[in-house]
């Protein structure tokens, strides 16, 4: 009975602690699901462009020891505006209906981009800061980290502020009046390249917060961390339901808790194949993810 | 001389794993698996080998005959799925297949010392070449030989009917099936033929390697798969040599003296081909060209 | 031939066709009329297998379609065009007809190999003959997408005559076409009939479908209005409310 | 502007292949090649190899260079420094290029054991084996240090601390400088075969051979396969396992708090160890020790989680506790790089290069490449012993194996502090 009740605390300690993890997950999916949203096209490169944000916010802090709002801030603008030249250089120029060359650019992009950070801190790992890093709250047995709440938290309110826009301003209408029927939309004037360049900026916005939220939530910055990031944003996005920002938060959440538990349970050596597993079910019991619109358009 | 062939057999190999994902491309499948069947006929055609003591060719093809229907059985439930979804599952697919490496273990005792793949230890010491005392010549030869059979087979069957359903798969699904062509069927098709020139490629390459672990069959090398057909288009399957000569001959090693250089330049240089030529470096434009430039050659020749 | 039978189609909540039952006779031209959204494509994409039917049945020549897919519906013997031309664009002329060759006696004749890595022979006399009905004799090497609007139509309604159908579908073929074209367009259809096809229209040009068909269905809201000879249909009043109501007026 | 592409892309390609033959016109000098990882998330070993053994060179001809064969002098010289991204295939490719468009009588990479592993296994296994159509040119790598691998050609050959020895005389003096410690526990990073093995086969056992107890059950002896030993120590003694690029270490430390060691084992590379490491500290994981892999003995460490490594103790390679240390600390940081065990190889490298040349009595010139490469292999094989930075540096002639001097260092106040020389 005891050892049940061990376990029992253990397992649920790891769903939350994967939980809150998972909002990093969540918010790298959002930008993926924004940008396939709006153009129906897959940027490779978009968790790169994350994780150079938060190097660049860590430059700010390293330079002129910046307080973590600031850094979060700065992640975020940073990583908006290489969201915007990725749309530049990899999607503006690229005949729309090109999907192939758009992708293949994207992935230029991040090998690009994964260069230029290793260049310049010769791939070291770097210490990132990170707020209430102390508070550590016993809560009977659980035991909660106060950054992570923190990270957590900051992640709701990014989402929150993006469905706002999304749903309640103008340029959200746009965007997704361009993403539901872009032929439309421009006989309704509206151009669609402000309209990509804006949506890849916004997911950029994310993007930064994202990749601070992951370098705070670990405390540290390494190149190593970019690809690992990309597959499982790419695969909390299928999940989700291609174009979904609920499914892919809902994934983002549950995918994290999903791999802390079968990481407790099962252990490093067998953790992403239960994920890519998961994955599998998905694909074949739905789909379209768990949020996705059957696409019945021929 | 070694240091070149060395090199073109690293194309050779390349380019068999590029048209691997052109055949399925062909029909618009996106494919992120190449990486998967290309370790699995790697290790399949190196355990036979090494473990076995098998000749070389008998062991390639046993592997090329289990990615083949590997290919075949995954094909049915992926090809479910289109677009985006496709390239996550077939990720997905390499992935899992990468960690089952990762974890696999098959250790034997030969003349005294262990052989075999050791988990994420890796797959050491598999010297047939060089045992077997094959000059790079013969092993550069050996690869090439293949890389041509295949290259014209393919070339082959574009100019056959089977070539035209399959471009015409890729080019509208939907009109495909309602002129009879069973798309499912040529989908899965693609996928095997796929998966048996992926296998082809591997059991060469860990054989002029010498040494695998599942380092080497992470997505990037998935990537590089799809990126040679799509560097150098779709419009034949000399545009996939091209491109591999571009990233392995140009990017790879051409620029090795740029030093630190050169993995910068590696990146930016793909998102400036694609911009300049979104249908591949070898498109169809440039296909006209030379048809003209050898027709003139020719009527030269002739007059 | 054809025979539909109660079949109905939703799209959420929205019935794009109800309870429909529809007889084509062997050799027929069979003209389907009706105002936009009256559900005339849906009905074109049931019968083809592009969508399944939410309920009621399709049976042709005696056998219900209902379970097969497209391709399986094209061997038995229904072709189709579309609306908005569908061809492979990247294809040649010529390919785009070879590629349609897969009517059940095509794949009977050819043995395998000459079937798929073979171009001459019959194949080739049959294919260029058909470009020579279609007026692209000359055409055969260019890309289908290098091709002129009406190059266009009448390249698709030789594809889809290329899978040797004995029901031949044809959703509003005259569209975007002038006089002189649409009575080409009047004569290729009976040619077609001539070769023993039985023919579906849909179209909106009344002049053609008055002028060419046997007998004529009229939906409106995914049902059946009316159904007769062209000149019954032009007398009818439902119809002319429905539909021709319109031109009354003037 | 398609034209202009194309052409521009042919000239780069026309001069590229030409490159590698560039480089080998020269009047007589000892030419080395030398490689390492300078892009890539390992870029730091390359630029602090790079570092490390041009000034080691050019200290080595600012002394008049090295005696050839006639007795006259001539300096060393690097032929190129390449990047092999610690790439299989690129390292495969540079050694051929070396062997074959250069007149290097000896290849200088590659740091990382994944890398050397398939590259040794290019070369001749076994000399005069004329039915072996290897590639016949000595190597002399810096680390490379996952244990067994010299035994794969003869051709190579490695400067690498003997890690058994190394973990073995850390424990007995830990256990005798702290009685009190009793239990201990750790992880490490799976999918990196060196930190795999060395935790598994080496550090645990070394602890538990110093009669530390593994907290809970008692850890078994491994069975002949690693793998299959790995798995029955995971199941007894639940070490913890991650992945080097993981963002989430918090089951890890978790556990590892529940089980409450006196001692804790990080065996992985600074990437993952710091964020396992943090981990810990934010979980207030304080163990009476810790104890960290050899290949985290460098500054990345530092930079990745100063205050989180604090009291971290490993035994390295390299320490600038002797003069000609600090001289050569000094050197190289000048050229840009940090002194590590990695990098400090490097170094001695270059000087053991020197004493095996002078021993074989080359010709340097560029018709005797293939025997000089040959007398300098049979020279380096001869060699037991050389003078390293922080002692000598000997060689086991029967397993290949070299064995270097080590001290044990430790994170104090942010910084590497010598505490420890296990050679009294």
């Amino acid at each position: 009975m005891d050892d049940f009740w061990f376990e029992f605390v253990e397992i649920t300690q790891s769903i939350g602690d994967g939980f809150l993890f998972g909002s990093t997950y969540a918010l790298i999916g959002i930008g993926f699901t924004l940008i396939f949203g709006a153009m129906g096209k897959l940027n490779i490169a978009y968790a790169a462009t994350a994780m150079a944000g938060a190097y660049s916010s860590l430059a700010i802090f390293i330079f002129f020891d910046a307080s973590l709002i600031i850094i979060f801030i700065v992640s975020a603008a940073s990583a908006a505006i290489l969201g915007y030249l990725v749309y530049l250089s990899c999607f503006r120029f690229i005949p729309v209906h090109n999907h192939l060359a758009a992708m293949m650019a994207s992935v230029g992009g991040l090998f690009f981009i994964d260069e230029v950070i290793v260049h310049t801190t010769r791939g070291s790992p770097l210490s990132f800061p990170s707020m209430f890093a102390e508070a550590y709250f016993e809560v009977g047995p659980y035991g909660i980290r106060g950054d992570l709440l923190f990270v957590f938290v900051i992640g709701l309110i990014s989402t929150g502020a993006l469905l706002y826009v999304l749903f309640r301003t103008r340029l959200g209408l746009a965007t997704r009046a361009v993403a539901q029927q872009d032929v439309a939309a421009r006989l309704c004037g509206m151009s669609i390249h402000s309209t990509n360049s804006t949506t890849f900026a916004v997911a950029g916005l994310l993007g930064g917060i994202a990749g601070a939220m992951t370098a705070a939530a670990v405390g540290i910055l390494s190149p190593v961390m970019m690809l690992p990031l990309t597959i499982k944003g790419l695969i909390v996005t299928v999940i989700g339901g291609l174009g979904s920002i609920p499914g892919a938060i809902i994934a983002g959440l549950f995918v994290g808790s999903f791999e802390n538990v079968v990481m407790y349970v099962r252990g490093i050596d067998e953790r992403d194949m239960y994920v890519v597993a998961l994955l599998f079910v998905f694909l074949i019991f739905r789909p379209n993810g768990l949020f996705g619109k059957t696409i019945t358009r021929d | 001389m070694d240091y070149f062939l060395n090199l073109i057999n690293t194309i050779g190999i390349h380019t068999l794993l590029g048209l691997s994902a052109y055949v399925l491309l062909l029909t618009g499948q996106l494919s992120l698996a190449q990486a998967g069947f290309f370790a699995v006929g790697a290790y399949t055609a190196a355990i036979l080998t090494v473990i076995f003591g098998w000749n070389i060719l008998p062991a390639i093809g046993l592997g090329m005959l289990s990615t083949g229907s590997l290919a075949f059985l995954v094909g049915f439930p992926a090809l479910r799925v289109r677009g985006l979804m496709l390239v996550v599952a077939t990720l997905a697919f390499g992935e899992f297949v990468r960690m089952f490496f990762y974890n696999f273990e098959w250790r034997v005792i030969q003349e005294g010392v262990e052989v075999g793949p050791e988990g994420t230890m890796g797959f050491s010491e598999i010297r047939y070449f060089a045992e077997h005392g094959w000059t790079n010549w013969e092993v550069t030869s050996l690869i090439w030989v293949f890389v041509v059979i295949v290259m014209a087979l393919i070339w082959w069957a574009d100019q056959t009917r089977s070539g035209a359903v399959l471009r015409a798969v890729g080019e509208d699904e939907l009109a495909a099936g309602t002129v009879g062509i069973d798309v499912m069927v040529t989908k899965v098709a693609a996928m095997t033929v796929g998966g048996v020139i992926a296998g082809l490629a591997g059991g060469l390459y860990a054989h002029q390697i010498t040494m695998l672990d599942h380092h080497a069959f992470t997505v990037l090398l998935a990537t590089f798969a799809i990126a040679y057909p799509i560097l150098g288009g779709v419009s034949s399957v000399f545009g996939t040599l091209v491109a591999v000569i571009f990233i392995q001959g140009l990017l790879v090693e051409g620029l090795r003296f740029l030093g630190d250089w050169r993995m910068l330049l590696f990146g930016a240089l793909i998102v400036v081909v694609m911009n300049v030529k979104p249908r591949g470096l070898f498109d169809s434009q440039m296909l006209r060209w030379i048809k003209n430039a050898l027709r003139l050659r020719f009527s030269r020749g002739l007059s | 031939m054809l025979e539909v039978r109660a079949l109905s189609k939703n799209f959420g909540g929205v019935k794009a066709v109800k309870e429909l039952d529809l007889a084509v006779n062997a050799g027929d031209i069979f003209g389907v009329i009706g105002p936009n959204g009256s559900g005339k494509s849906t009905l074109v994409n049931l019968i083809s297998g592009v969508f399944s039917a939410t309920s009621g049945d399709i049976l042709f020549q005696g056998q219900s379609l209902s379970r097969l897919s497209p391709h399986a519906r094209v061997r038995m013997g229904v072709a189709r065009t579309f609306q908005n031309i569908r061809l492979f664009p990247g294809l040649t002329v010529w390919q785009n007809l070879w590629v349609a060759r897969n009517s059940a006696e095509d794949i009977r004749a050819e043995g395998v190999s000459y079937r798929w890595f073979r171009k001459g022979g019959p194949v080739k006399k049959e294919i260029d003959n058909m470009l020579e009905f279609s007026g692209l004799a000359d055409k055969g090497d260019e890309l289908a997408s290098n091709l002129a609007f009406g190059e266009q139509r009448r390249l698709e309604l030789a594809r889809a005559a290329a899978t040797k159908p004995r029901l031949l579908i044809l959703d509003e073929p005259a569209a975007g076409m002038n006089q002189d074209e649409i009575r080409d367009l009047d004569w290729r259809i009976r040619q077609l009939r001539q070769q023993g096809m039985t023919i579906i229209l849909i179209e909106h040009v009344m002049d053609l479908v008055m002028g060419i068909t046997d007998r004529i269905a009229v939906l409106n809201f995914g049902s059946k209005i009316a159904e007769g000879e062209p000149a019954a249909i032009q007398e009818n009043k439902s119809v002319q409310e429905a539909y021709l109501g319109q031109s009354k007026d003037d | 502007m398609k034209r202009f592409t194309r052409l521009a892309s042919t000239v780069v390609l026309a001069v590229a292949v030409t490159m590698p033959l560039a480089a080998s016109a020269a009047d007589r000098s000892v030419k080395v090649l030398g490689w390492g990882a300078k892009s890539g998330p390992l870029k730091s070993f390359g630029v602090n190899s790079e570092a490390a053994l041009r000034s080691a060179i050019a200290q080595i001809n600012a002394a008049g260079g090295v005696k050839l064969g006639d007795g006259s002098l001539a300096p060393l010289e690097v032929v190129s420094y390449e990047d092999s991204a610690c790439k299989k295939d690129q390292n495969i490719a540079i050694l051929r290029k070396t062997a074959s468009t250069t007149d290097a009588i000896v290849g200088m990479g590659a740091t990382c054991s994944g890398s050397c592993q398939a590259m040794y296994g290019v070369l001749q296994k076994k000399i005069d084996d004329t039915s072996d159509s290897g590639v016949q040119m000595p190597i002399l790598s810096d680390t490379c240090i996952r244990p067994g691998l010299a035994k794969i050609s003869e051709w190579a050959f490695r400067n690498v601390p003997n890690e058994v020895d190394m973990y073995d005389k850390l424990f007995a003096w830990l256990r005798s400088e702290n009685p009190g410690v009793k239990t201990f526990s750790g992880g490490t990073e799976t999918d990196q075969g060196h930190s795999f093995i060395t935790h598994t086969a080496i550090i645990v056992q070394a602890a538990v051979r110093h009669g530390f107890e593994w907290v809970g059950p008692s850890v078994p002896e491994l069975g002949p396969k690693v793998k299959q030993g790995m798995k029955e120590l995971q199941a007894a003694a639940k070490t913890q396992h991650w992945l080097m690029g993981d963002t989430n270490y918090s089951v890890q430390a978790r556990k590892i708090k529940k089980q409450n060691p006196d001692m804790i084992l990080v065996s992985s590379h600074p990437f993952s160890a710091c964020g396992f490491l943090k981990e810990m500290q934010r979980r207030k994981v304080k163990p009476k020790l810790l104890v960290g892999l050899t290949s985290s003995a460098s500054q990345e460490t530092l930079n990745g989680c100063m205050s989180a490594a604090e009291g971290l103790i490993i035994p390295t390679g390299f320490a600038p506790i002797t003069p000609e240390a600090v001289s050569a600390n000094e050197i190289v940081s000048e050229a840009g790089g940090f002194l590590d065990l990695h990098s400090a190889a490097a170094w001695e490298n270059a000087y053991l290069v020197k004493t095996a040349v002078e021993k074989a009595g080359i010709s340097a010139t560029s018709d005797t490449v293939a025997e000089d490469r040959r007398k300098f292999r049979d020279a380096l094989a001869s060699i037991s012993a050389t003078a390293g930075l922080i002692g000598p540096v000997t060689r086991d002639g029967a397993t290949g194996e070299a064995s270097k001097p080590y001290v044990y260092v430790q994170v104090v106040n942010g910084e590497w502090k010598v505490i420890h020389d296990p050679r009294g």
